[in-house]
Parts: structure tokens; C-alpha cells; sequence
């Protein structure tokens, strides 16, 4: 009886999980400091957690498609310099097309990599990842680039609405399509059903391989977006700005819920979970806590997080049944290939 | 070739020739499908059998020859262009999405749209139609993965029917379906039949051959052999068209002494699997345990081996009680299985045979720290040569064997644990008549040797032939103890059907 | 023999043009690096740059060699490596006056290896994806290193052990040294013992693996904790030999060591790899890094280049094997 | 934004309670730790209230953090910039709101330090003249150097390298660069890529600066080992202890030493003379002392 309870209890916690953490910070938040539940910070909340934002829903498709993009902060930097740099040759609106072209560019390079090479995509985006942050400073002489009209970007995280600013509307706006176009259309269905079983949506006359590039290609404009909008609001294009966001990228997807082995996962997870996180590290960082000491919450948040969902899924006869009966599905099937 | 009624050429497949590296795995075979026939494919392991589909399917193309459907020629062939040119595959192994609804497998690949959107509604009701058809409750909203093995193949079936193709491939679609599946197959296939559709069915059954199909087309070795009318052959003619040799003997039976007692279960039980099961094996005995799929089989012989340890109930093995809470236990207790899921559970595709066979002995062919290479080897081809395991390469990756060459080594790694207890779990599923045999055999030295069995199947034939006594499961209770003189399949089927048996 | 036809024609594993690739393209890898060294710079072929060579990449060589039994047993990888270097490091010259130069330098080795079981518990016992997992511990393992040291610095004390790193044998540093000795045990840990096979079987199918009664979750956590040890030893030798250290100490570490193994040719998906050919990996990394200089590139154009490797040598291994028809 | 400067006039002369954001480099640095404690002894013996952030070496996050202090409405901001760019409209926002800005230890560029009311620290482009003028000085301005470099795009090794190779241009020196490296101030890096540049160059190496006493001690590591006898002038930054005893030595020439904590201390008492509405000099130096073996035994390592 007991032990079911705690099942239980581990169940909701998982599933209920975001709304936890949210009202966790909220409540850790508004105790602590005074200024915490007002606009001004839950604007600013949602505005930080914009650029990780994106970053963190173009690695939600990937994710869900069963691959993985490590490429997705070297994107993002080259997309900021390319922003920048442009501005004067060719006007800020083209320029900012642009820097998210870049982006979607080297996604497209990604996708290659991993869908006609077929190089394993952790092994191919860290390749990237390597190739493009090296490009980036070697483009720039490892330079910063600094804007000629730094006044363009400066709407981007003005006031908006209530607690929004424009770049925040925007990533809203953006998790909301993902997640309509995830969940209620054939083709997001689809990239559910290569991430769970590629060779098994292939046979089901699925282009697998079609929609790995294309969430690649969409990691690559989250990831030029990302960029974009970073090197506007801050006027600069850095080739390091994208170094340091992988983690925190990555840390947001799973968080939220979405699987690294792919079939699961949901953009409105993401955005949970990049809020939470941002609000965590904004309510710590308020409080006058160490990055460093930040850092160890938010991996013991991660760990403990991912353990309950193990133990929690693991639970019972029923689920190692249903771990069984996924083995039938075959690996070995071979994916088609064009030529003959 | 058509004479009399020019019954219309639905499918046909001239001079394919197909190699991997090192195999010649088909060589000019030609293949000629009717509309509304039952056209059987049967062959050996290797034979060429999936390979040739997989090329019909787009998922191979051939080296040399030509496709014409319903008197087109193919061009560009692609899956998505086989699929849409009416060909619908049911393949040996599953090829379900675990993570999406029943429904969304279903439709997978054609979902019904409203607008942009998934017509949900569409959608579930066309896949509660097709499973009503198919005679089965299940519930098109659950998630494919937590349906059992057996209702993920019905799953598979009905998303083929639901595309309503003109010609289906079932390859060896029965080889994890009871029989009570398999007779709802057979409705299927013969309305399918009926409405005009062409329909290819390979399967290691001679008998459902017999019983379901038309014509039957035999490969060997990659070659096409003979296309023959059903009614004009025989199942010996066949094996021997098949091995290109007479089998005389295919379910050996040395008749042995008992011995003591090797294993004895008593009140086993495990929540929701099985429920106070008590059974005993002796020495030389080959015990079969019967039931219908989902009647817990699996998860006894899964238990017995510590994969799935009992929740309740003693295991005595040779006289002593274990505790058998993980494999490394049954092994040290002296139980091996031989898993149902051979290329889930069975085999490591990328090591080498001699790898695979040395598996869980490996510990006691070391020193206190490296592997005598040379003692592996030296045991390793002796086993293969004794399992006759074609080809006898042992350094080859087991991947690139046919399923009953792998079977062949999953088996022998086994028997190289010295066990006293070998439990098989479905030992022929998929295995051709000569491996068949070849596998029977081995059992039945490794009786006669002095173990002890427990085995495994849903071909009853194989049960009745093979077993000294069957246990019964029905709904995860022993329902009969059958001895091999009162064995019959009707005995056997009212226990497993829970009929009241006087045992 | 068998009266079945063999339907197989005889096929010597050793001949087709992908296994030619695996077996000889580091040998080759490394023969081009050096020609090109040579050519270029008078001073490459002499044995001082040779040593340099060598002695580059030796100390994170080492995590490589434990990274190759994580990949190779399914584990993926470590990305926790930055974090337990920097403890091995950290602990040892923190201790370094309370307890004096051995006991710390256990101690630090002791701690790293605690990150690796820690590391081995959440993805051998609770099977949570390694990626997760080690970033997870990594997170805490480097906030907690920091916390440590308070954010700073720590300076070691002239002892007899970090005079000993820092010396030559035969004319080879101590360094080597090690590196050699660690890899002369871990290649045939792999390709030789129980353990090596386990490995291999835990990463080719799990499930198959631990029905046939291999110690599934010991062999994954292994993996890891060994990974743990050496990215502390890596430490424990970077402190001594530097007389310093920094929370930052192993920064992109595990970068380095994931290309080296990968460029040895060892799979991600696991189920094969050796640990020689992951030295060779070490070696061709080492190399690239010094003709980067030796030629005068800027040294930004290291990812580059190293990137463009990775890219070339898993894509041809690639399109090699699925040409085998293996995938 | 009701407090800020205007209310910061009205009551001059006290600041106790008033708030300040601090957006530092990094929580674990061996000179930024000091300075975070320097600039927190001296916001508590103001009794202002002081909330360090941590941009952990990102401009990127330093900025978002400088939109969120100003966005809390504090009563002045302190900045480490990370670059020189990329805080730009985080100080126009500051500025709309009247929060003034002081910036500490880094300058930005000249856009941004129009909106920064002060600089307190040492000047690190300073610090890459006065690396040159020694250098360029004790080698008579002839000669092969090689320049090891922080992390590429990393603001101190922007200042280090800018001020440097400006200084050289502008004095018309005769040294030649042979080579330039990124080691990313890490000791290790430094060792390795040293080896290499002594195989290759040997001794045409007549002068090395590297931008941080750490790497200078790694090229010297790599010279020991290789046995070659030649002395190269080696200047380092950061007034490290292990700078001081090679100094001795005589291995290294000299490092600039500066002041961590009182950067900090600094920094904090002219944002309060600020908010006072006192009127400060644009910039508040924190000296850059040249330490070599004349004066190493008189002075105490910066760390
Ligand atoms: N992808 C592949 N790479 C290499 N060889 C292959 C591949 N697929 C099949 N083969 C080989 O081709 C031959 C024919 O195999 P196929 O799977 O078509 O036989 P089958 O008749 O379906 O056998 P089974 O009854 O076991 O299913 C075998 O020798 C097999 O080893
Ligand atoms: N998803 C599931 N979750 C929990 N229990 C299940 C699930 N699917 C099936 N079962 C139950 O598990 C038991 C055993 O099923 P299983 O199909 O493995 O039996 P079996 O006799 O081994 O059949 P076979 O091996 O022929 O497939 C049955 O009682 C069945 O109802
Ligand atoms: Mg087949
Ligand atoms: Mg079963």
C-alpha cells in the first residue's frame, strides 16, 4: 500500500513536474526578495530566457527525432557575427535575414553530414561544433564585432506587452506553432514516429531521412534566430557568445520532459522548462548565490529530475513488458537508399 | 504459363539478381503473382526469401532485373513509390512506432487530415474499424508500446489492410501469433484473397502453406527452384525441393531413461504474469510448456532464469533450492535460456560468432586475467562445426548470418554453459525445415547427455513430437499436466483454451 | 562437412576495402601528419619535437583510454571529464599541506573516482542517458570544485612527487611514461579479459548481453568510474607537474578526448573500438596540434581542422560499412 | 524607475540602504574573487546593499543581466565588461532609467564608456603598452618574440593584445612577432604549445609576453625541458607569487602587478561617489605596477 503511494506521488511529481518547479521558484522567489513577483522581473525572467529559449526549441525536433545537435551555440555565434558584419553592406533587415541564413545554412550541413554520410550526429555536430566556433574567431581575428547602428536592435527587448518584450513575444509565439505543428499535424506526427522507430516509419513510406534533415535545418534556424536576435539586443556580434550556451540549452529541453533517445517530448515542455530554469537562476542570482553554487543546484535539479522519471517509469511488470516488446521492432532494417 | 482462365498478372519479377559483400543472395529469380491467388514462398534460412521482398518493397534494389506491377514497369523504385503503387508489406520482424497511439501507427505515413491538422477523430475511428475487422479489442488510443508482442503483430497486419493494397506480402507473419490469431489471419487473407487482391506468404509452416495457399513458389540458395500449384504438392516434396534432399527424419525422438529430478518449481508466482505455478523437469526429459500467446509463458521462463525474478516460490535445482534473482544466478544455478526475441535478447549483431558463443562462459576460459585465445577458438569451431553453422566462419560478425544460423549460435552458446537445466523459449520461430531439424537434434543430445528441458513453442506439432510431458498454461496457470502418451493437439488446445481437462 | 549448401561464398574479413580502411587508415592518418611535419618544418623529425609530440596530448590521452570503454560499452560519453579533473587536481593540492604530496594526490584520485562511480551508479544501475546524467554531475562536480577552492587558485608545494612528474626516464618524460604504462593495461583489458568482452557485448545489444549473464550495469558503471579515476589521475598529474590549479584546469577536456577515440574509430553506438587504436587517435590530435604551430596557423584554426578530420574519418568509415551492408 | 540619481542628489551625502548591482566576470577567478571581496567590503562598510551576479566570462549573459539590474530598478550598477560592445543597450536602458554605471577592472569601448560615469582598475590595454614598452625596452627593439594569448575573443586578451600591438606599431619597434598563440590562460595549454614554438624557433626566441603569469610560467616549464640554454625575456601580467619568485630567479623578466581587492574597493567607492552625486574623474586608476627584479623583494603578489 505504501509503496504504491509513493509510486504515485513519483508519477504526478513527473508528470505535474513544471508546475512544481514554477511554483517552487515563484513561492522561493517572492520569500526571499521583494521585488521578485513584479513585472519588471517576470519581463526581464522571460526576456533573459529568450536566446536559450530558441536555442532550446530548435534542439527540441532534433531531440524528438532521436538525434542530437551539439553545433547549435557555434550557430548561434556565427549567425551574430554574420548579423552584424552585414548591417553596413547590405541594411540592418537583410542583415538580420541573414545571420539567420547562416543558421540554416550550417544546419543544412549538419543534415547533410548525418543523413547522407551518415555520420552518427553526436559525432558529426561535435565535428561542427569544432569547425564553426574555430571559423568564428578565426573570421573575426577573434574580435567582437560592435554594430554601426546600435540603436536597431534595441526594440527587440523593449516593453511589449505587460511582461513582454518583443523578442519574448516572438519565442512565445514560436513554442506555440512548434507545439500545434508537433502534436496536431501529419508531418509533426511523423517526426515523432522516425524519432521513435526510424527504420519502422521508413517502411511506413516516411522520408526518415527527409525529416532528420529538416529538424536539423530547424535547429539551425532556432539557432540563427538565436543568434540574430542576440547580436541586435546587445549590439554586438561576439564569436563566442554561442561557447557557453549548449548546457543550458540542453538542461532546458530535458527538464521539460523530452527524451534524448527520441519519440517524446513537446515544445511547450521546452518552454517550461527554459522558464523554470531562467526563473531558478534569476531568483539565485538575486539572492546573491555564486554562479558556481547555482550551477550545483541546477545539476542536482537535472539528476534528481531524471532519476525520478527513471525510477518512476520503471516502476512495476508493466513498463519492463513494454520495454520488451519495443526490442521486437527491428534494428537492423536497412534505411533506403536513392540509387541503385 | 496462364492458360485456361488468363487470371490477370498482378505482380511480376523478372531475372533479379541481388549480392551483398560475400553472398550471392539472389540470382536471377523470376516471380510471377496473380490477382486474388495466395502465392507461398518457402525456402531455407538465406534462401533469399526476405531479401526478394525487400527489393519488391523498394527497400533493396536489385543488381540486375525488373519489377512490372499490374503490367507497369517500375521505374525508380523507392518504398514510398512501392507503397503507393499498391504493395503493402507485413515483414518478419515489427515495424511499429512504440511511441505513437495504435491509431497513429495505423495510419502512419497517410494520416487523415482536416486542414492541416490530424483528423483525430478520422483517424481512430478508421483504426477501430480495421481492428474490429481483424476480430481483436484493442483500444486504437493506447500507446503501441505497452500492447503485447502478439497484439503488436495484429497491429501490423492492420495497418497493411487499412491502406487496402492490391498486393500483400506477409512474411512469416505467424511466427509470434497463437493459433487463435493465426485463424483470424487466415479469415483476413482469405477475404483478401477473395476480393481480388494478390497475396505472397512465406512462412517455415509447411502446413499453413498447405492450408492457405494456392501456388507455392520454392528458393534455394538465392535460385529459383519450382512454382507449383498447392493441390499438386506434398509438404515432403516441398522440404526436399527446399534442402535438395530427402529430410527422413525431422522431429527426432531418442527414447531415454528419466532420471532424477533437475528442476523443481513450486507456488511460483509473479503479479499480473503468472500465478502459483509448479512444475518439474527430470534428467534426459524434455518437458514442453503449451499455451496460448499472453498465457505466460515467457514470463515463466524468463522468471526460472532471474531475467524476471519470482515475487514467490522455491526453484530446486538437482536437489539443492536457489534463489535465481538475476541471469549471472541462473547460470551459476546451472539454467540457460534461449530467449523468444533472438534479435532483441538472443544475438550481439556486431561481435563475431565466436564471440557470441563464449559469452557467458568467458569467465572460465580466462586466467586470473586474460582469455586463452586459443582455447576459444579451438572450442568455438568444434561447436560450430558440431551445430553445423553455415557458413562455418567463426571471426564473420553474427549479423550477417541467417536467422537460423543465429538461432544455431545462441543455442550453442548455451550448451557451452554446461547447464542442467536448458529452457527454450520458441527454438524454431522462423528457423527453416533443415536448421529445424538440426536444432531438434541438438536438443536431443543435449538430453540424452543427461539435462534436462524445458521447452517453448506455439507449433503444437513440435511440442507433441519432441516433448516426454507438457505443462499447460492457460491465463498464467497450469491448467493440465499432459504425458506424452495422452498428448494430442486437441488435449492440449482444451487446456490451453482453460477447457476442463482430466488429466 | 554440412550437406546444406553454403549459400555464402568463403569471405576473408581482412579484404574488403572497409576493413582495409579501418585497420590502416591511422597508421596512414599518422604516416601523412608526419611527412607533412616533416616537409614543412626542418625541425619536426628531431627528437625533442617528437617527445613534444608525444608528451602533448599524454595526460588528457588518458581520459581517451577510460572514454574508450564508456563509448565502446554503449555509454556514449563522459562529459562530466572537465569536472573530475579539476577535483583530482583541486583535492590534491588543497590536502597537499594537511596530509602531505602521496596521500593527497590519493585523495584527489580517490575523490575524481567517487564523481566516476557517482557517474556509473546513475547510468549503469538507474540506466539515465549518459549525456544527462554526466552533465548533470559534471555541473555539481565543477560548482562543488569551486566552491572548494573559493574561487581561485591553489598553489602546490615543492614536493619530491611533482619533481618526479615533471622528470624524464631515458630520456622520455615521466608523462609518457604514464601513458604508455595506462594504455599497456587498458588494451588488453579490452580486447583480452572478460571485462573487455563484457564491454564490447554490453554495447552491441544490452539486452542480449544481459541475458547471457553478462554483469550488465558493473560493466556500464565501470566504464565510468574507470573514466572518473583517469580524468583524476589526469588532474592529480596536470597539479603537480604545473604547480597550480584552477577550476578551469580540464576545460574541454572531454572534447578532446571524445575526438581522439573517435578519430581511433571506435563506434558511438558502441559494441567495438580498442584502445589502440584510440592511442592512435591521441597521437593524430597531438600531431595536428603541433603542426598547427610548426606551420604557423593561427592556433583558432585548431577546431577547424580537427573537425574536418572527424567529418573525413567517421564519414568514410561510414559509407565503408554501410557499402558492407552492415549498419 | 522612481530612485536612481535624482533621489541619489536629494539626500547627498548617504547612501546606506540604497542597492547596487554588481555584474562581475566570474564568482571563481584568482583575480576576480578578490576584486568581488574588495568591492563587497566596501559596499558593507557604506551599508549599501550589493548583489554580485556572475556573467561567468559572457558578455552575452553579462548583458541580460545588466537589462535585468536595471529592470529591478537598483540605485547603481558596477560592470565587469566581458567585451567591449556588447553592453551597449543595457546602458542606454540604464541611462533612460538614471542608474549610473561604473565600470571595473575592463573598459568597454568608446560608445559604451559615454554612458559609463566612471572606469576604476588598471588598464588592461595599459597593461598590453607597458608589456611592449618593456619588452621592445629590454631587447633593445631587435629580435624575434612570440605572443602567448589569452582566450581568443576573451576582453582581457583583447585589451592585452590591442594595447600591445598598438604600442609596438606606434613605437616604431624593430621586434618581430614569429608567432602568436591562444593558450586560454591556462597553464597546461601554454606548456604545450611552448614545446612546439621552442622546437620551431629555438633560439630566435629573444622575447616572449604572455598575457598572464600562468603562461609565462608554462613557457618556462617547456624551456626547462628542453634543455636549450638560451634566456629570453619573458614578460608576464598579473603580478602572480609564482611571477614573483622566477622574477627572482631570474627567469622572467618582469609582470605588471595590480591590486585585486583594492580594484574592487575602488570600483565600489566611486559608484557610491557617483550615486552621491559627487563629480568623479572619468577614469580611477588602479595603478599598474611593473614588477622586475629591482623592486620584486619590496612588493607583495597581487595572488
Ligand atoms: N543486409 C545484408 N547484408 C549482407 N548479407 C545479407 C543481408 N541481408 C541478407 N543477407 C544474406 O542474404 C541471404 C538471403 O537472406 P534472406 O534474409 O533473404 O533469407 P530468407 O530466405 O528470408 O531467410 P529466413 O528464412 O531466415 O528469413 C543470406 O545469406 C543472408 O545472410
Ligand atoms: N503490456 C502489458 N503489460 C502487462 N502485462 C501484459 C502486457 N501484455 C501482456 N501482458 C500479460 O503478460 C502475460 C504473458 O504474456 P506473453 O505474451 O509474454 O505470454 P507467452 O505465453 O510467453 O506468449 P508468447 O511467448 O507466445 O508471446 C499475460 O498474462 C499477458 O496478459
Ligand atoms: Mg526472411
Ligand atoms: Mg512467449
Amino acid at each position: 500500500m505504501k509503496n504504491f503511494d509513493f509510486a504515485l506521488l513519483g508519477t504526478r511529481a513527473v508528470q505535474y513536474r513544471l508546475v512544481i518547479m514554477l511554483v517552487a521558484v515563484a513561492v522561493f522567489g517572492g520569500l526571499s526578495l521583494d521585488d521578485f513577483l513584479t513585472v519588471n522581473t517576470l519581463q526581464s525572467v522571460l526576456d533573459r530566457a529568450t536566446v536559450v529559449g530558441f536555442l532550446a526549441l530548435g534542439l527540441t525536433p532534433v531531440l524528438i527525432a532521436g538525434q542530437i545537435d551539439l553545433s547549435i551555440g557555434s550557430m548561434m555565434s556565427m549567425a551574430g557575427i554574420t548579423t552584424i558584419f552585414m548591417q553596413p553592406v547590405i541594411g540592418n533587415v537583410p542583415a538580420a535575414a541573414a545571420g539567420v541564413a547562416v543558421g540554416i545554412l550550417i544546419g543544412a550541413v549538419n543534415a547533410l553530414m548525418v543523413v547522407v554520410f551518415k555520420i552518427n550526429s553526436l559525432v558529426a555536430t561535435l565535428a561542427t561544433l569544432l569547425i564553426f566556433a574555430s571559423l568564428a574567431l578565426l573570421l573575426t581575428n577573434s574580435y567582437p564585432l560592435s554594430s554601426e547602428d546600435p540603436i536597431f536592435g534595441l526594440p527587440l527587448t523593449a516593453d511589449f506587452l505587460w511582461i513582454l518584450t518583443p523578442r519574448s513575444a516572438i519565442f512565445l509565439t514560436a513554442a506555440v506553432l512548434m507545439f500545434v505543428w508537433l502534436k496536431l499535424t501529419p508531418t509533426g506526427r511523423n517526426l515523432y514516429a522516425v524519432g521513435s522507430d526510424a527504420p519502422a516509419a521508413t517502411s511506413s513510406g516516411i522520408n526518415a531521412n527527409g525529416y532528420i534533415a529538416t529538424s536539423f535545418i530547424l535547429s539551425g534556424f532556432f539557432a540563427g534566430l538565436a543568434g540574430m536576435m542576440q547580436s541586435l539586443s546587445t549590439a554586438a556580434g561576439s564569436p563566442v557568445a554561442g561557447a557557453v550556451m549548449l548546457i543550458p540549452a540542453i538542461t532546458a529541453v530535458v527538464i521539460g520532459g523530452t527524451r534524448l533517445e527520441g519519440g517524446r517530448g513537446s515544445s511547450l515542455a521546452t518552454l517550461g522548462g527554459v522558464l523554470a530554469l531562467g526563473a531558478l537562476t534569476t531568483a539565485l542570482e538575486y539572492n546573491g548565490v555564486p554562479s558556481y553554487t547555482q550551477a550545483i543546484y541546477t545539476g542536482l535539479l537535472l539528476i534528481l529530475l531524471i532519476s525520478l522519471d527513471r525510477i518512476v517509469s520503471g516502476h512495476g511488470g508493466a513498463s519492463s513488458r513494454a520495454q520488451r516488446s519495443v526490442r521486437v521492432a527491428p534494428r537492423n532494417t536497412p534505411l533506403p537508399r536513392r540509387n541503385a | 504459363m496462364t492458360t485456361e482462365s488468363t487470371p490477370a498478372v498482378a505482380l511480376r519479377m523478372t531475372g533479379i539478381t541481388k549480392s551483398f559483400p560475400g553472398v550471392m543472395a539472389l540470382q536471377d529469380v523470376d516471380l510471377e503473382i496473380n490477382e486474388g491467388e495466395v502465392h507461398a514462398i518457402v525456402g531455407e534460412n538465406g534462401a533469399g526469401k526476405s531479401t526478394l521482398m525487400k527489393i519488391l518493397a523498394g527497400f533493396y534494389q536489385p543488381d540486375k532485373g525488373e519489377i512490372e506491377v499490374g503490367g507497369r514497369k517500375a521505374t525508380h523504385w523507392t518504398p514510398r513509390e512501392a507503397r503507393s503503387r499498391g504493395i503493402g508489406m507485413i515483414y518478419q520482424e515489427l515495424n511499429l512506432v512504440p511511441d505513437l497511439s495504435v491509431a497513429e501507427n495505423i495510419s502512419l505515413g497517410a494520416m487523415p487530415k482536416r486542414g492541416p491538422f490530424v483528423d483525430y477523430r478520422a483517424m481512430n475511428a478508421k483504426a477501430a474499424a480495421v481492428l474490429d475487422e481483424l476480430d481483436t479489442d484493442i483500444d486504437p488510443g493506447t500507446r503501441l508500446g505497452d500492447l503485447s508482442i502478439s497484439q503488436q503483430q495484429l497491429v501490423e497486419i492492420a495497418k497493411v489492410v487499412a491502406r487496402q493494397p492490391n498486393i500483400v506480402v506477409f512474411d512469416e507473419p505467424t511466427s509470434s501469433l497463437g493459433d487463435k490469431e493465426t485463424r483470424v489471419l487466415f479469415d483476413v487473407i482469405t477475404k483478401m484473397r477473395d476480393r481480388g487482391i494478390a497475396i505472397i506468404y512465406i512462412s517455415h509452416r509447411l502446413q499453413e502453406v498447405m492450408e492457405i495457399g494456392d501456388r507455392v513458389t520454392v528458393l534455394r540458395d538465392g535460385r529459383h527452384i519450382e512454382t507449383r500449384d498447392v493441390a499438386g504438392i506434398t509438404p515432403d516434396e516441398m522440404v526436399s525441393l527446399m534442402v535438395g534432399r530427402d529430410l527422413n527424419e525431422m522431429f527426432p525422438k531418442f527414447d531415454l531413461e528419466l532420471g532424477e529430478q533437475v528442476l523443481s518449481v513450486v507456488g511460483a508466482s509473479r503479479a499480473g504474469q503468472f500465478d502459483n505455478v509448479t512444475l518439474d523437469v527430470r534428467k534426459h526429459e524434455i518437458v514442453g510448456l503449451a499455451g496460448l500467446v499472453g498465457s505466460g509463458r515467457t514470463e515463466v521462463a524468463r522468471a526460472l532464469f532471474g531475467l524476471d525474478p519470482l515475487e514467490e516460490g522455491t526453484i530446486t535445482l538437482a536437489g539443492k533450492t536457489v534463489k535465481i534473482r538475476s541471469p549471472r544466478q541462473g547460470v551459476a544455478a546451472g539454467v540457460a535460456l534461449v530467449p523468444e526475441d533472438r534479435k532483441g535478447q538472443g544475438i550481439i549483431p556486431g561481435l563475431s560468432v565466436r564471440e557470441n558463443f563464449t559469452l557467458p562462459v568467458i569467465t572460465r576460459i580466462t586466467n586470473a586475467l586474460l582469455i586463452f585465445l586459443g582455447k576459444e577458438r579451438k572450442i568455438v569451431t568444434e561447436l560450430a562445426d558440431r551445430l553445423k553453422v553455415n557458413p562455418p566462419q567463426v571471426e564473420r560478425p553474427l549479423n550477417v548470418f541467417s536467422g537460423g544460423n543465429q538461432q544455431k549460435v545462441v543455442l550453442g552458446k548455451w550448451l557451452l554453459s554446461e547447464p542442467k537445466l536448458l529452457i527454450l523459449d520458441e527454438p524454431t520461430r522462423g528457423v527453416d525445415v533443415g536448421a529445424k531439424a538440426d536444432i531438434h537434434h541438438i536438443i536431443g543430445e543435449f538430453a540424452q547427455d543427461g539435462g534436462g528441458v524445458l521447452m517453448i513453442s506455439s507449433e503444437l506439432p513440435e511440442l507433441l513430437a519432441v516433448c516426454d510431458r507438457i505443462f499447460v498454461l492457460h491465463e498464467g496457470v497450469i491448467s493440465a499436466e499432459i504425458s506424452r502418451a495422452d498428448a494430442t493437439e486437441e488435449s492440449v488446445m482444451r487446456a490451453a483454451t482453460g477447457q476442463e481437462v482430466a488429466a | 562437412m554440412n550437406q546444406l549448401v553454403a549459400p555464402a561464398k568463403s569471405l576473408d574479413k581482412s579484404k574488403t576495402p572497409g576493413a582495409l580502411f579501418s585497420t590502416l587508415s591511422i597508421p596512414i592518418a599518422i604516416l601523412v601528419l608526419v611527412v607533412i611535419g616533416s616537409v614543412a618544418s626542418p625541425s619536426f623529425l628531431t627528437v625533442n619535437n617528437l617527445t613534444n609530440v608525444l608528451n602533448a596530448n599524454s595526460a588528457v590521452g588518458l581520459i581517451a583510454l577510460g572514454m574508450t570503454f564508456v563509448m565502446v560499452s554503449g555509454g556514449l560519453a563522459d562529459l562530466s571529464v572537465p569536472a573530475n579533473v579539476a577535483m583530482g587536481a583541486l583535492v590534491t593540492l588543497g590536502a597537499q599541506e594537511s596530509m602531505g604530496t602521496g596521500l593527497a594526490a590519493l585523495m584527489g584520485l580517490l575523490v575524481a573516482s567517487m564523481g566516476g562511480v557517482v557517474n556509473g551508479i546513475l547510468i549503469g544501475y538507474l540506466r539515465i542517458n549518459p549525456i544527462i546524467a554526466t552533465l548533470g554531475t559534471g555541473s555539481v562536480l565543477l560548482g562543488l570544485s569551486q566552491l572548494l577552492v573559493g574561487g581561485g587558485i591553489v598553489y602546490a608545494q615543492p614536493s619530491a612527487l611533482s619533481t618526479f612528474v615533471k622528470s624524464s626516464i631515458l630520456g622520455i618524460p615521466v608523462f609518457i611514461w604514464i601513458f604508455i604504462f595506462v594504455a599497456l593495461i587498458l588494451h588488453p583489458l579490452l580486447a583480452r579479459t572478460s571485462f573487455g568482452r563484457w564491454s564490447l557485448a554490453v554495447g552491441g545489444n544490452y539486452q542480449a548481453a544481459q541475458a547471457s549473464a553478462v554483469p550488465v550495469r558493473f560493466t556500464k558503471a565501470a566504464a565510468f568510474a574507470m573514466t572518473g579515476f583517469l580524468a583524476g589521475l589526469c588532474g592529480v598529474l596536470l597539479a603537480l607537474s604545473n604547480g597550480q590549479a584552477r577550476p578551469i584546469i580540464g576545460t574541454g577536456y572531454e572534447f578532446v578526448a571524445i575526438t581522439a577515440v573517435v578519430i581511433g574509430g571506435t563506434s558511438v553506438f558502441g559494441g567495438n573500438g580498442s584502445v589502440l587504436r584510440t592511442v592512435g587517435g591521441v597521437l593524430i590530435t597531438a600531431l595536428i596540434g603541433n603542426l598547427i604551430i610548426l606551420l604557423g596557423f593561427p592556433s583558432q584554426a585548431t577546431g577547424l581542422i580537427t573537425g574536418a578530420i572527424v567529418l573525413g574519418a567517421v564519414g568514410i568509415d561510414a559509407y565503408f560499412r554501410r557499402k558492407a551492408g552492415r549498419l | 524607475a522612481d530612485s536612481g540619481t535624482d533621489s541619489a542628489s536629494g539626500d547627498a551625502g548617504s547612501v546606506e540602504g540604497k542597492s547596487i548591482c554588481y555584474v562581475t566576470l566570474a564568482n571563481s577567478h584568482p583575480y576576480v574573487t578578490p576584486a568581488n571581496e574588495g568591492a563587497q567590503a566596501a559596499a558593507d562598510a557604506a551599508g549599501v546593499e550589493l548583489t554580485i551576479v556572475s556573467e561567468e566570462f559572457s558578455a552575452q549573459t553579462g548583458a541580460e543581466q545588466l537589462n535585468s539590474c536595471v529592470s529591478r530598478g537598483v540605485d547603481g550598477i558596477l560592470l565587469w565588461p566581458a567585451d567591449e560592445n556588447s553592453y551597449l543597450p543595457g546602458l542606454l536602458k540604464a541611462e533612460q532609467a538614471g542608474i549610473p554605471v561604473v565600470a571595473i577592472d575592463t573598459r568597454a569601448g568608446d560608445e559604451s564608456m559615454e554612458l559609463i560615469q566612471s572606469f576604476a582598475g588598471a588598464d588592461k590595454y595599459d597593461q598590453g603598452k607597458i608589456s611592449a614598452q618593456q619588452l621592445d625596452g629590454a631587447l633593445d627593439s631587435t629580435g624575434g618574440i612570440v605572443v602567448i594569448a589569452g582566450q581568443a575573443g576573451n576582453g582581457t586578451e583583447i585589451a592585452r593584445s590591442g594595447g600591445f600591438l598598438d604600442e609596438l606599431e606606434s613605437m616604431g619597434s624593430g621586434l618581430e612577432i614569429l608567432a602568436t598563440v591562444n593558450a586560454d590562460f591556462d597553464q597546461q595549454k601554454a606548456l604545450v604549445a611552448s614545446r612546439d614554438l621552442i622546437t620551431k624557433f629555438g633560439d630566435q626566441i629573444k622575447g616572449v609576453y604572455a598575457q598572464d603569469d600562468t603562461m609565462a610560467k608554462g613557457f618556462l616549464q617547456a624551456l626547462e625541458e628542453s634543455g636549450l640554454d638560451f634566456v629570453p625575456v619573458v614578460v608576464g601580467i598579473n603580478g602572480e607569487a609564482g611571477a614573483f619568485d622566477n622574477i627572482r630567479e631570474g627567469k622572467q623578466f618582469s609582470t605588471i602587478l595590480q591590486p585585486p581587492f583594492r580594484n574592487g574597493e575602488l570600483a565600489i567607492e566611486t559608484l557610491i561617489s557617483v550615486m552621491k552625486g559627487e563629480t568623479v574623474p572619468e577614469m580611477v586608476p588602479l595603478e599598474n605596477t611593473i614588477v622586475d627584479i629591482d623592486n620584486v623583494d619590496d612588493l607583495e603578489p597581487a595572488l
